[in-house]
């Protein structure tokens, strides 16, 4: 029989969180200048955003396009108590302000969850939807709460100091916002261990039987929704405490789309999915999105292809190799990968290099040269074209070629005996 | 009263439009059991590929052609898109339906540019076909009404009257059974779903030049496509369409009435308070029919699927 | 761990690029607008005239300082409020001291709000926010700060003159207002009701504010504003709903004048083109028509370069000059508190649109010639490539010089 | 006497006017192992659906333990100590077969909706998981995921996710269909083995598997119960030899 007493495993399970611990600590002593911590900071709040949406879809089944309102209504009230906060008529110190916005963020979900969660897909897609259009038009109508499309600001500073830290710098409010993201990671991660979130995966897996071992579909659902809704209004509190403003775009449909994106593209079958993902859309959307102004189509292009040819993501993408690892068979696939790489790549880059010549001819053909990977180039030459064109067709070619050796490769690396896949 | 009427055919103008996006879109679900979310997209498409032709050709060509375009395409993206993910199941056919919006959107304003285009109303309509209350209907108004009405009525035909209509009159209460009644359903799945997209473009095609041709129509449009097929029950085409007519005068008359919610809390026995700005229930006191206009389909949609989650006039399961 | 070193590569890769764009011996200003997304035209088009700007105006002649150029660092805020606050923040991170952003009264507010508190908290870092655009009045009143120069008149100042010539309109009985259900609407509301209470007896008959961007159809609001009889309208709209309220107006035989804030340029005089004629009336500071020998040169060769852009927003040339002007003044690109001082209730001459800018002392706002135009096609400068642009028919000079703020500026 | 573990008493079934189920009437005593068999199409399913609280039964009532269980939801009944297995196989593909087990025994082991509870610290609960899988004879398969098991095993791991939770009512639906002879064997021992003390209702087609396992056995033919009885009286039984055996032994 397996020893399954605590001890042993409290060790053995506690030391990636301490690696995590440590990593989040040195880091920004590592990544000082450039806007690195801004970003960074920015990453926390969306790795806990993403992480708890992905209890709803990764976990629980259930596709949302309003996440973003439970963390914007968190976010709204976590700023209304810093106003409170600095009015001294409350004492709060601010690291403790995140509980606030879980706290609210539960108890919506409480509400909203008693009626939607009554089915999946579908319906609960639907409803989803139509709770946030009106939330976000609320935002606007309601201005006491929500201040209009300007939307409400406060002052984190104006908090009692917490251990004489009065969180005036970025790197301050780095580390309170790594503290909670550690810290919801943790519990998340807790929370796929007890019974109900082990019944949050049954139930996504085949509902029917879910209530054939006895429980409740919809309270399941509505169990992790309410977590859920905890979560996202964490990640709402620390996105007040990160900009001491919080407007109508926190909660509207398209920041709801964005945590979808951000999410499937982390990989929604896998507990870090989300983190990769957060970390990716951040860096896509503020990162690329400095780069070229097609981002979001890039962002589309990757999004749909996700979905055609790797539905668990990029963790699933990790996660597949872990079988060939395994089996100790991923020597079989070093060849050809290393023979795909280079065609790849280089189809890759022209491929992008052709979109981003047109776009720049169709739309900014004021300017004749463009500047591409530190390149600069005149547009108006035919070389580029050529080049661009070269690269894309030859690099697809050779990658096709390639692709039947790595499919080949694939398939024997990871053939078990006896499984129907 | 004068206003009344005119307000009724505005309205009966936007219901019909909206019907002929929702009618494509029950038809795919019916047919797929999928909600297809970038169903607004090609009705962007529909309008932006009009207008490119009839930069070219004029009008008439676009009307003819656009839609024809966009069917290819829908049947495209089903063939070699939505087909390849059906074996993953609901959730990941709608995420992709989903991201495929997304994509669409920015394809557009990569070929056509982020600003509005001025797409019109050919010159032939451009006359006032009828006045009343003071108020003018422009031809081209009627022009769409009689395309609506005509798509309409050609539906209803195929649907009753057709093999093909037959087929799917039947899968929309059996999909098992008339596949297994032999019919290739791979390609019925195509053709549908190039119909009901096309159904969306030639919808872009005549909307584009009344209701702008830009880059947020289809947002604009996408979501309130999904409250007339939920709400009038999903599968149901006369749900779909008692649904976008009853929409499409909502809201017409939600914008037209300045109904304040100070005349009915005056009317309960409130009294207005003197400052109104500073009032801490300022925003109920000066809430407006109109403000709230937009928003009432939601509020329909969620009390719809709370109290009857099949929809008003659903049979099938969602 | 795989997380953590994806974490570090990219934001090695980040930090890298970041940091390379650091050149030495410019000034810099950071552009943080759209321009990605639905509103980039708007963001592009300002993009362009900020470029052009600072390389005619600033550069060519010996840029500041001795021979310091001037640079625009252009900074894609998504017209989201989170975003344009990451920006800024990078901007800052990069050592830039000058933040320029116009499109969104809601953002600016942001943008204020974030450089006030960050100068607060960062006195060696601090930095100039140049609002070019943003013209909600609360900026430069209640919400006002140091740190905040506007260089566009406000929403209030554009409504003092517009109802300036309406009252000379002898034919406007009743006016509707129509606006978007956000701060800007009304504000703009807000100023119609009380300068047409108290210049004019015109009688307002309808006041309403509408979802924005989410009314589909504008028929029945241009129902309801027939029925009521107006001869004009009043509208702070912009973008699709300024287009798709006027269409509708036209569509449903409205004949009365369009009394507007955002109806020229970005494509909205193209689309509307033969059917604005006469009926669009927009109020604007910078007239482009009737020109100037210097402002049709200075266009051409705008035109030249960036033929898909308009010069929409003269005050872009104001803001440059004005900046460098105060810069030299100061002695030091980096001493941002001094460069504010120069700036505040300075007296500058613009020799392109041939007009005197002050930036008004107590609140930061400049005060300038506001013009009332009307779309035609009888221009020399046309907008969207249409051949129709507007044509200014009044100038009011030096328009609300001596208004009212509440602004309690506190200096450091 | 006894209370029956299991009493239909007069269940009646209408699809849209069309009577399915007509007047259902069945006991299945305490520790019997009760077989249902009848032609296709004869309601056997639906029966069972209507047991289970998977279908609203029209009229009549369902017992368990002389409890009235009509109408309940299937997780009620199953609380209530009832459990089945379906024909088409129905098991969580996405989980490993130990995850597949453990889940099935959380709500019996009264985890209910816990989020404070860590299931990998629970010993009881995982030892008994783990004593279930060896039982399958699954232990090999322990980790890996239910949707890639061969039709065999996934067929054993339905009967482990019926069984545990120590349901004292077992309902098996074809448990053996489209199996070869050796996998019958297989099954067949299994349920022998996971059954002992407890009572059985089983709906079989493979005749040689109903004589073997079953103490009674009861022949439904178009909605009715035409006759119940041991193997033998059943075998013996005219009108079943007519309306069913007769053209089903042809066939095998």
């Amino acid at each position: 029989m397996t020893n399954y007493s605590m001890k042993n495993g409290a060790i053995s399970s506690s030391v990636p969180w301490i690696i995590s611990a440590v990593i989040l600590i040195i880091l920004p002593f590592i990544f000082t200048g450039g806007g690195s911590i801004t970003i960074m900071n920015q990453i926390g709040i969306t790795i806990v955003l993403a992480m708890s949406y992905n209890m709803l879809l990764g976990q629980g089944g259930m596709l949302s396009f309003g996440h973003a309102v439970y963390m914007g209504i968190g976010g709204f009230v976590a700023v209304h108590v810093m106003n409170i906060v600095e009015n001294e008529y409350l004492w709060l110190p601010l690291p403790l302000l995140p509980l606030v916005g879980g706290l609210v963020g539960l108890g919506f979900a409480t509400i909203i969850g008693s009626f939607s969660t009554r089915k999946a897909g579908t319906v609960f897609a639907m409803i989803s939807l139509g709770i946030g259009e009106l939330i976000a038009a609320c935002c606007i109508i309601i201005t006491v709460f929500f201040g209009g499309e300007e939307g409400i600001s406060g002052d984190r500073t104006m908090a009692p100091p917490t251990f004489g830290i009065e969180f005036i710098t970025q790197k301050e409010v780095y580390f309170l916002i790594a503290f909670w993201v550690l810290l919801s990671t943790f519990c998340m991660y807790l929370f796929t261990q007890t019974p109900v979130g082990k019944m949050a995966n049954a139930v996504r897996d085949n509902p029917e039987r879910a209530e054939f071992v006895g429980y409740s579909m919809r309270w399941v659902r509505y169990v992790s929704f309410c977590a859920a809704g905890f979560f996202a209004g964490i990640a709402g509190a620390l996105f007040a405490i990160n900009y001491e403003i919080l407007t109508e775009q926190n909660l509207n449909l398209n920041m709801s789309f964005q945590v979808l994106l951000a999410t499937y593209i982390g990989g929604v079958g896998f507990f870090l999915g989300p983190v990769f993902g957060a970390i990716l859309f951040t860096l896509l959307q503020t990162v690329i999105g400095l780069q070229t102004d097609l981002w979001a189509l890039y962002t589309g292009i990757v999004f749909i292809l996700m979905v055609m040819f790797l539905p668990t993501g990029l963790t699933g993408l990790f996660a597949m190799h872990l079988i060939p690892l395994q089996l100790g068979r991923f020597g079989l696939l070093i060849k050809p990968y290393s023979k795909i790489f280079l065609p790849g790549l280089v189809f890759l880059l022209g491929t992008i290099a052709l979109i981003e010549l047109i776009n720049h001819v169709r739309h900014h053909g004021e300017e004749q040269f463009m500047t591409l990977f530190w390149i600069e180039f005149d547009t108006r030459a035919f070389l580029p074209w050529i080049l661009f064109s070269l690269m894309t067709i030859v690099g697809f070619y050779l990658s096709r070629i390639f692709a039947r050796e790595v499919a080949e490769a694939w398939g024997e690396a990871t053939y078990i005996e006896g499984e129907r896949r | 009263m004068d206003l009344f009427v005119i307000n009724i055919i505005d309205g009966l103008i936007y219901g019909l439009l909206l019907f002929m996006l929702s009618s494509g879109l029950t038809l795919i679900f019916s047919m797929m059991g999928v909600l297809n979310l970038s169903h607004a997209a090609f009705y962007m498409l529909g309008a932006y590929l009009a207008y490119q032709i009839s930069v070219i050709t004029g009008f008439w060509v676009g009307l003819i052609v656009a839609p024809i375009l966009v069917t290819i395409l829908g049947a495209g993206v089903e063939r070699y898109g939505l087909r390849r993910v059906h074996q993953y199941g609901h959730v990941p056919e709608l995420i992709f339906t989903f991201g495929l919006f997304f994509v669409i959107e920015e394809l557009v304003q990569y070929i056509w540019g982020r600003s509005m285009v001025n797409y019109s109303s050919p010159e032939s309509l451009d006359f006032i076909a009828f006045s009343l209350a003071g108020g003018t209907i422009p031809a081209y108004k009627v022009f769409m009404l009689l395309i609506s009405v005509g798509i309409f009525v050609a539906l209803y035909y195929v649907l009753a009257r057709t093999r093909i209509g037959m087929i799917i009159q039947a899968a929309l209460s059996y999909p098992k059974t008339v596949e297994a009644l032999g019919h290739n359903v791979p390609l019925v799945f195509m053709g549908v779903f190039g119909v009901g997209t096309g159904l969306a473009g030639l919808a872009g095609v005549i909307a584009g030049p009344s209701l702008t041709t830009f880059p947020g129509m289809a947002f604009l449009l996408g979501s309130i496509v999904f409250v007339c097929v939920v709400v009038g029950g999903l599968g149901s085409l006369s749900g779909a369409f008692i649904a976008s007519l009853l929409i499409g005068w909502l809201q017409t008359f939600a914008a037209s009435y300045n109904v304040g919610a100070a005349d009915i809390l005056i009317a309960m026995g409130y009294e207005f308070p003197k400052d109104v700005y500073y009032h801490p229930w300022r925003d109920l006191w000066t809430l407006t029919l109109p403000q709230i206009g937009p928003i009432l389909p939601y509020i329909l949609l969620i009390l719809v699927l709370v109290f009857k989650p099949n929809g008003l006039f659903g049979k099938r399961e969602t | 761990m795989k997380i953590f070193k994806t974490i570090a590569s990219f934001a090695f890769a980040a930090g890298v690029f970041l940091s390379s764009s650091v050149f030495a011996d410019t000034v810099k200003i950071a552009f943080i607008d759209p321009l990605s997304g639905p509103f980039a035209t708007t963001g592009t088009g300002g993009l362009a005239q900020w470029k052009f700007a600072v390389e005619k105006l600033v550069n060519e002649k010996g840029g500041v300082l001795g021979g310091k150029k001037m640079e625009i660092v252009a900074l894609d805020n998504k017209m989201d409020g989170k975003e344009s606050l990451v920006q800024v923040q990078v901007a800052i991170d990069q050592g830039i001291r000058f933040i320029a952003q116009g499109n969104s009264s809601g953002i600016a507010n942001a943008i204020t709000d974030m450089v006030k508190k960050h100068n607060k908290r960062n006195p060696d870092k601090r930095v100039i926010f140049i609002n070019y655009s943003a013209v909600d009045p609360a900026l430069t009143n209640d919400k006002c700060n140091f740190w905040h120069f506007r260089f566009d008149a406000n929403a209030d100042i554009k409504m003092d003159v517009l109802t300036d010539i309406i009252a000379d309109n002898s034919a406007m009985k009743k006016m509707y207002l129509i606006g978007q259900d956000y701060s800007f609407g009304k504000a703009v509301a807000a100023a119609a009701e009380k300068y047409l209470a108290q210049k004019t007896s015109i009688e307002i008959v309808g006041n309403e504010l509408h979802p924005i961007g989410k009314v589909k159809d504008f028929t029945p609001y241009a129902r309801k504003i027939l029925a009521a009889g107006a001869d004009g309208v009043i509208t702070g709209n912009w973008g699709a709903d300024m287009v798709n309220l006027g269409r509708s107006l036209k569509e449903s035989g409205f004949s009365g004048p369009i009394y507007c804030y955002y109806c020229a340029g970005d494509g909205i005089t193209k689309t509307f083109s033969a059917a604005g004629e006469g009926m669009l009336n927009v109020v604007h500071e910078g007239a482009m028509n009737p020109t100037n020998p210097e402002l049709v040169a200075y266009h051409k060769e705008f035109k030249a370069k960036y033929p898909a852009a308009d010069l929409n927003q003269a005050r872009i040339m104001t803001a440059t000059m004005m900046i460098a002007k105060a810069i030299e003044e100061a002695g030091s690109a980096d001493d941002v508190v001094k460069i504010a001082y120069a700036l505040e209730g300075m007296e500058f001459y613009n020799d392109i649109l041939k007009t005197k800018v002050v930036m008004r002392e107590k609140d930061h706002q400049a005060i300038q010639n506001v013009n009332v135009s009307v779309h035609t096609k009888d221009i020399d400068i046309d907008y969207d490539n249409s051949g129709y642009g507007v044509k200014t028919y009044a100038t009011v000079e030096m328009a609300s010089a001596d208004s009212p703020t509440t602004c309690k500026m506190k200096r450091p | 006497m006894a209370v029956d573990a299991l009493k239909l008493d007069n269940v009646t079934k209408n699809f849209s006017g069309t009577e399915i189920i007509r007047g259902l009437n069945l006991s299945v005593a305490k520790d019997e192992r009760h077989a249902v068999i009848g032609p296709n199409g004869a309601g056997k399913s639906t029966a069972y659906n209507l047991i289970t609280g998977r279908y609203q039964v029209s009229s009549g009532k369902v017992f368990l333990n002389g409890e009235d269980i009509t109408n309940l939801q299937p997780y009620e009944v199953k609380r209530k100590g009832l459990s089945r297995s379906f024909q088409i196989t129905n098991i969580f593909p996405k989980m490993s077969v130990f995850e597949n087990v453990r889940c099935s025994l959380l709500w019996a082991m009264g985890y209910k909706y816990s989020f404070w509870h860590m299931v990998g610290s629970q010993s009881k609960l995982n030892n008994d998981a783990e004593e279930i899988i060896e039982e399958l004879n699954l232990k090999d398969r322990r980790n890996t995921l239910a949707g890639v098991l061969s039709y065999a095993e996934q067929r054993a791991l339905e009967i482990g996710i019926t069984i545990a939770g120590g349901s004292e009512v077992i309902l098996l639906d074809e448990p053996t269909a489209g199996m070869s002879v050796s996998e019958t064997e297989y099954i067949v021992g299994l349920i022998r083995k996971v059954t002992e003390g407890k009572t059985l209702l089983v709906v079989e087609h493979d005749m040689g598997v109903v004589f073997d396992l079953a103490d009674r056995i009861s022949v439904l033919v178009y909605g009715e119960i035409i006759a119940t009885g041991t193997p033998t009286e059943v075998k013996e039984n005219q009108a079943v030899q007519e309306a069913y055996l007769g053209a089903a032994m042809e066939e095998h």
